[in-house]
């Protein structure tokens, strides 16, 4: 589907000969960048608020990296504009990741009923 | 170049190699070869003699379980001396030994024989010339994949001989044993195993990722997705499972390398107690979470032993019953429908850890799932049966009883896969039972089918018709007779990985039956027996290199995939000019064509 | 019913929910036996119908029945009537429809290499306090022989049989001091891992008296072979007699001298 | 035949061969690093009271050091920047701003280990002691004016060291179990004036376990090391693949530019992954 419309953007033999569009891109390197060294610092600086709710403190550095690891792969890896093949990979990988980690958390909570930590040796 | 491996079938040269050493083509040639079909072979021959060296480790268990603590046969001195008293006291089997040679039995048949084997060398010889590629996408990586998976056989093989002896933990490895077994020693059996594994797995990964970009990539014009052969689909499939199901197992054999050598905690809860007292860790870690990451390898590395070979069966059943696969598109969606739920089936292993209902419901419903792939790829097989003008050669008796053994063993998961009737059976001789069912007379029968079907590909001669059907028929009948009386076994509530197998259990007179115990030598016998029917085979396989009778044309067996359109052997680049496809992979007797076969490059 | 269990080998179960699994066993054979036989009838036929010899020409189409596509169905709808029918009740019974504590006989049990050892509370009910700075492998269950409530704790250790009255539901906490093992009681069809640093509990009712093994069904060590536990299947009065001299003797106290 | 579109996209995919590659092996690595942070966030959940740097709330207290993760992490971030432009560079004919732009990659990756090093050597030479009474504190270790690496108890009781001079972390927030139970938090050390290290000595015979910042200490180390270690070897690859092409790759550039190009795009994107995971390492390791 995107792949008309943005190859341009990226694809290496498309715009071999555009170099006009390498030059806008340049600059857009450069902001995304800086835009990923504001991510940090508001990161360390949110864990220095203290935030009275532990779950929220994590929610929003997790946000924030999540936007950080968009930005990079998205841009620097050129995935917004990537060829369907490579989308299926990596939706599949992510499918299987998210099974996988999902899964085991769930495991790890649903217990036969009375299980516990070993509670022999603190009763 | 092309001088140089045209006319010659590699290993012909084997008594030669000796004074060849100073040639400066040996080692590019046979050690450091990048062409697929040199390195096919490499793997190939790696792997039979991996497979050779397990069941030499089962034989040897099999002794003890037959005649407890008698001496073994043969090779106990042997043993008494080069592993020392702890191991073989007097020739006569230890416990330790006999866990070491179980763990290694598993570890050597799955990672370093049937898995080099199926991907490896069939995977790597076949698939580039089915799609009509040249060689692989990446050669020298191909090349780096043989030489990691080499070194990575040497550690296991040299795990024997460090202090404490291999590893024992069985091949699942699961901590805390397998962390505790041997702590006293810093490089000990697990921790080669360990190292081992991390070698192995890169080697699979780094072939994974080549065998997809080839196939991807390197189809040649007029090669479709639905044009595949289904062997192409079936190691592409393997691929995608071993690119993305073994790296969580390479994290785990890495914290547990961790856990050995740095003695960390990432699989020791707190509280450990061993007779030495309290176990001086941090603690706090998850003996489970290995199992789990263990197993969201091991699952999908089932069906990277079985996929290889439906493909390989796939193919030879095609070319004798001369007519085309039944059903071939939903074979193919059912291949794709296993890659996929294999990922999440694998905690059907682990029922029996403490699971809840809803968790133990989602993975058994799961994996009855699985089996519904697995019964229409079966059933389309059986279907192709239909009308086929069936030719019994020794590739093809192979793959036909591939069929029934694979669906003795896949029909024995299923009580396996329902929780309850799993309570009763797990960790029963039942289990072994089942995946053995799979695995020796399914995948390695398989596997002998493709070795005497693509056998006149790679060295211009047949192998003997004779030998290989007195290898078929003594095959057949051992390995049912070493296998179905373990289903007998296990229903009489025997357990598996029992040194004195299964005596103490059955000597007390509670309950259970010792008669079953009479078993083990029919089995033992069965599985001598069985070693002697390879010996036709393994003299067939190098008398045939240089008597074997001469093949009389490139396509000996008239088949229409493109493997057989080029010359024999192949040369590197293997197609002469390059080809193109017009049609599907299995145009048998087509209507109105005048020969039996349209090869999938045959124009018009 | 029965004439199939013993078809399948099945030793004769001895505790209540044991029939309802063997039941489930019996009717996926059963499911498996069918498949087999009909799938190699067919494979037999075609392989000898279809031979060279019989059948010179191969035709292109094979077949055009559906057959194969309702036997598929077939074969899932039956999966999942035992699964929704057998398997999942049967689990839910096993891991969530516990017996009230009190009104069962309550067993700690722990698996150290290469034994299992049990723990009752004794008359009174009371766990004694315990506590891993005790722990050993002479008391692996950690019991403070100080505290009150220990003093009529009991303890069967290193594979001693301990006693369970017969036609009462009996929970045991399963657990391991070091690796892990597996709590299996053939003929109880009972099995749960036993994982250190986690405490499992399953439950049973015996159906009939007499002596029966405990195997270890997990791979720890090189005693794994030899890891028996014991314990006996006896009626109220004999148990009681055991739990009360048994306790009286010292209890775990004692035992831990 | 030769092999096809090594260089060239292939027309029905639009891609050349090593980009697949390089994508199927990306793959890969998610799932490894994936199920290394799944193994941290299942030790972290599953973790019994006291056993991850204060568990209790959920909120670590400095046990990384903070401003040299931040600076590192700005160090990976321009390197990802200057991967890029290099390869920018490249397209657009300019070997030598190619090269120059790769320098600064280059430099960025050593710094990054330089750091890295400085880092692990700081922990080495933390240490957690443990006391008789229940409580814990952490400092370095003072002896005779250097402070040792990788000690335990039984180095100072085969030293037959009667007492230890720590310099104790002011304010000591590092709660460490005893047991299972949770010690109270030492304030002694405030006491002792407030600087940014108190000295105390501490009796041998009071410790009950003295250990460096090791992965052995705790899970948290344990994972925290693994983690970054692996990462780290990520970075060293990553660094001697570009380091190659940059001081060999003048040849391949001048014989076949595309090609080269394509080398620089893939191992950018080997690069930026590496860089990725560390925006996910830093802030699971040293903020949350
Ligand atoms: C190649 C290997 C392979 C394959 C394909 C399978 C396939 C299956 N396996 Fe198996 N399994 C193993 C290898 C394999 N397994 C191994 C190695 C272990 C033990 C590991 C260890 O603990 O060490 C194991 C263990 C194992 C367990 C754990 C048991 C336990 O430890 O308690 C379970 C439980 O669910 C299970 C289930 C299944 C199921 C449901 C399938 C299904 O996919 C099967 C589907 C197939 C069918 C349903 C057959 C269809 C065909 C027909 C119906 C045609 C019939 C034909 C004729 C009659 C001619 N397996
Ligand atoms: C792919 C996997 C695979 C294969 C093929 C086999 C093959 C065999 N296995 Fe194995 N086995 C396992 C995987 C496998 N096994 C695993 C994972 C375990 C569990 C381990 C554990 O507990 O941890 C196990 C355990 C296991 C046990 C249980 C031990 C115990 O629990 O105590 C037994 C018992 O009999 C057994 C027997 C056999 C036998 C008789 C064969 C035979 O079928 C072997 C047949 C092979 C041959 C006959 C060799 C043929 C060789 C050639 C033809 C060479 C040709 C050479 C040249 C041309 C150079 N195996
Ligand atoms: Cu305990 Cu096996
Ligand atoms: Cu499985």
């Amino acid at each position: 589907m995107s792949e008309s419309s943005h190859s341009h953007a990226a694809d290496p033999a498309a715009d071999h000969d555009h170099g006009h569009d390498l030059e806008s891109h340049k600059k857009l390197y450069w902001a995304v960048g800086a835009a990923l060294l504001v991510g940090t610092v508001v990161t360390v600086l949110a864990r220095y608020m203290e935030f009275n709710s532990v779950s929220f403190t994590i929610a929003v550095a997790m946000f924030i990296a999540t936007v950080k690891a968009f930005l990079v792969a998205g841009y620097f890896m050129h995935l917004i504009s990537e060829k369907k093949a490579i989308y299926l990979t990596l939706g599949t990988t992510a499918a299987f990741l998210v099974g996988m980690v999902g899964l085991i958390l769930w495991s790890d909570m649903d217990l036969p009923r009375g299980s516990q930590p070993k509670t022999h040796y603190v009763p | 170049m092309h001088t140089a491996t045209t006319h010659a079938p590699s290993h012909g040269h084997g008594h030669a190699d000796a004074h060849e050493h100073h040639e400066p083509g040996f080692w590019s040639k046979y050690v450091f070869s990048t062409d697929h079909k040199m390195i096919g072979i490499q793997y190939g021959m790696t792997a039979l003699i991996f497979l050779f060296f397990g069941f030499l480790l089962m034989l040897a268990m099999r002794q003890q379980l037959a005649y407890p603590l008698k001496p073994i046969p043969i090779v106990g001195n042997f043993l008494a001396k080069a592993l020392g008293d702890d191991m073989a006291k007097g020739g006569v089997m230890q416990a330790d030994l006999y866990n070491a040679f179980g763990a290694m039995h598993g570890t050597i048949m799955v990672f370093l024989a049937i898995v080099p084997l199926a991907f490896g060398a069939f995977g790597n010889y076949v698939t580039p010339l089915q799609i009509g590629a040249p060689d692989m996408a990446f050669p020298r990586l191909n090349m780096a994949s043989y030489h990691l998976y080499f070194w990575g056989g040497v550690v296991m093989l040299a795990s024997f001989f460090v202090p404490g002896g291999a590893a024992k933990s069985g091949w699942t490895s699961y901590s805390p044993l397998a962390t505790l077994a041997d702590r006293d020693h810093l490089v000990n059996g697990q921790t080669m195993w360990l190292i081992g594994m991390v070698l192995l797995i890169t080697s699979s990964l780094l072939g994974a990722v080549n065998f997809i970009t080839t196939i991807i990539q390197l189809r040649a014009k007029g090669m479709t997705w639905m044009r595949l052969p289904f062997f192409v689909w079936a190691q592409f499939v393997t691929g995608f499972l071993l690119l993305l199901a073994f790296p969580p197992l390479e994290a785990a054999g890495i914290m547990q390398l961790v856990d050995n050598v740095l003695k960390t905690s990432f699989f020791l809860p707190s509280g450990l107690v061993t007779s030495g007292g309290p176990v001086p860790i941090s603690g706090g870690g998850s003996p489970l979470l290995w199992q789990h990451l263990f197993w969201f390898l091991a699952h999908p590395e089932v069906y990277v032993l079985i996929l290889p070979a439906m493909g390989v069966v796939s193919e030879i059943i095609a070319n004798n019953t001369r007519k085309p696969l039944w059903g071939y598109k939903s074979m193919v969606y059912a291949v794709l429908g296993i890659g996929f739920l294999a990922f999440i089936v694998w905690a059907h292993h682990m029922y029996l850890t403490g699971m809840g209902t809803k968790i133990s419901t989602f993975f058994q419903t799961t994996t009855m799932m699985i089996s519904i792939p697995s019964v229409i790829i079966l059933t389309a097989l059986f279907i192709s049966l239909w009308g086929g003008s069936i030719r019994f050669n020794t590739p093809m008796l192979f793959a036909l009883a591939f069929l029934p053994m694979f669906g003795i063993g896949g029909l024995t998961g299923l009580p396996l896969g329902f929780n309850a009737s799993d309570i009763y059976l797990h960790d029963s001789y039942y289990v072994i039972g089942h995946f053995h069912y799979v695995v020796a007379p399914g995948t390695i029968f398989g596997l002998f089918a493709g070795v005497y079907f693509w056998y006149p590909k790679a060295t211009g001669r047949y192998m003997s018709e004779l030998l290989g059907k007195i290898h078929f028929a003594g095959s057949f009948l051992c390995m049912n007779l070493i296998f179905a009386p373990m289903f007998v076994q296990g229903l009489r509530g025997m357990s598996r990985r029992m040194y004195d197998g299964g005596a103490t259990y059955f000597g007390g007179g509670l309950g259970a039956d010792p008669g079953i115990l009479e078993l083990n030598k029919v089995i033992t016998h069965s599985a001598v027996l069985l070693g002697f029917f390879q010996l036709p085979f393994i003299f067939n396989f190098f008398w045939s290199l240089y008597a074997g009778k001469k093949v009389e044309s490139d396509n000996p067996w008239s088949a229409t995939t493109l493997d057989w359109q080029t010359p024999t052997p192949p040369p590197h680049g293997n197609f002469a000019v390059e080809p193109v496809v017009y049609r599907g992979p299995y145009e048998y007797s087509v209507p109105g064509a005048a020969k039996d076969f349209t090869p999938q490059s045959q124009p018009g | 019913m029965e004439f199939f269990k013993r078809l399948l080998f099945l030793p004769e179960s001895a505790s209540a929910h044991g029939a309802g699994l063997d039941d489930l066993l019996v009717y996926v054979h059963l499911l498996m036996l069918v498949l087999f036989i009909g799938w190699f009838a067919f494979f037999v036929i075609a392989v000898y119908k279809h031979a060279r010899s019989n059948n010179p020409k191969a035709d292109y189409h094979g077949t055009r029945s559906h057959f194969s596509t309702y036997a598929e169905i077939g074969v899932a709808a039956i999966e999942g009537l035992l699964l929704l029918g057998f398997a999942v009740p049967l689990w839910a019974k096993a891991v969530d429809k516990f017996p009230e504590e009190k009104d069962a006989v309550v067993i700690q049990v722990i698996g150290q290499q290469f034994a299992w050892n049990a723990h009752y509370a004794g008359p009174d009910g009371k766990w004694g306090k315990q506590d891993i700075q005790f722990a050993s492998s002479t008391n692996p269950f950690g019991i403070d022989a100080n505290d009150a409530d220990a003093k009529d704790d009991l303890t069967t250790l290193s594979n001693e049989p301990f006693f369970v009255p017969v036609g009462k539901e009996v929970i045991c906490k399963i657990s391991s001091m070091d690796v892990i093992h597996c709590f299996k009681i053939p003929l109880m069809r009972v099995t749960q891992d036993a994982v250190p640093g986690m405490s499992i509990p399953v439950h049973f009712k015996a159906t009939r008296v007499g002596d029966f093994s405990i195997t270890c069904a997990q791979l720890c060590g090189n005693g794994h072979s030899k890891m028996r536990g014991f314990f006996k299947v006896v009626d109220q009065a004999e148990y009681d007699k055991w739990f009360i001299a048994r306790s009286k003797a010292g209890g775990a106290g004692a035992v831990l001298e | 035949m030769e092999i096809p579109y090594t260089v060239k996209p292939r027309p029905d995919t639009g891609l050349y061969n090593a980009k697949v590659g390089i994508w199927l092996f990306l793959a890969s690595e998610v799932m490894l690093f994936g199920a290394l942070f799944s193994s941290y966030i299942l030790l972290r959940v599953g973790a019994p009271d006291g056993f991850w740097p204060d568990v209790a709330t959920g909120w670590p207290h400095g046990l990384l050091n903070i401003p040299i993760g931040t600076f590192n992490t700005a160090v990976l971030i321009i390197s990802s920047v200057t991967v890029v432009m290099a390869w920018a560079a490249l397209k657009q004919g300019d070997f030598s701003k190619f090269r120059r732009f790769m320098l600064v990659t280059l430099g960025c990756a050593l710094g990054f280990l330089c750091i890295k090093t400085y880092e692990y050597n700081e922990k080495f030479t933390h240490y957690v002691i443990r006391m008789k009474d229940g409580t814990a504190v952490t400092g370095h270790l003072d002896i005779n004016g250097h402070s040792p690496r990788f000690w335990t108890l039984a180095t100072i009781t085969d030293k037959k060291m009667t007492s230890v001079k720590v310099h104790v972390d002011v304010p000591n927030q590092f709660r460490y179990p005893v047991g299972m139970k949770r010690p109270e938090v030492s304030h002694e050390a405030g006491e002792h004036g407030g600087g940014e290290h108190a000295a105390r000595e501490i009796k041998t015979a009071d410790i009950t376990f003295l250990q460096a910042f090791v992965p052995a200490t705790g899970t948290f180390f344990a994972i925290y090391f693994t983690m970054t270690f692996l990462h780290g070897l990520h970075v060293f690859g990553g660094a001697m693949v570009l380091g190659y092409f940059t001081f060999f790759g003048r040849k391949m550039y001048e014989s076949d530019p595309e090609r080269m190009t394509n080398r620089i795009e893939v191992g950018g994107l080997f690069w930026h992954f590496v860089d990725l995971v560390w925006i996910f390492l830093f802030p699971v390791m040293y903020l949350l």
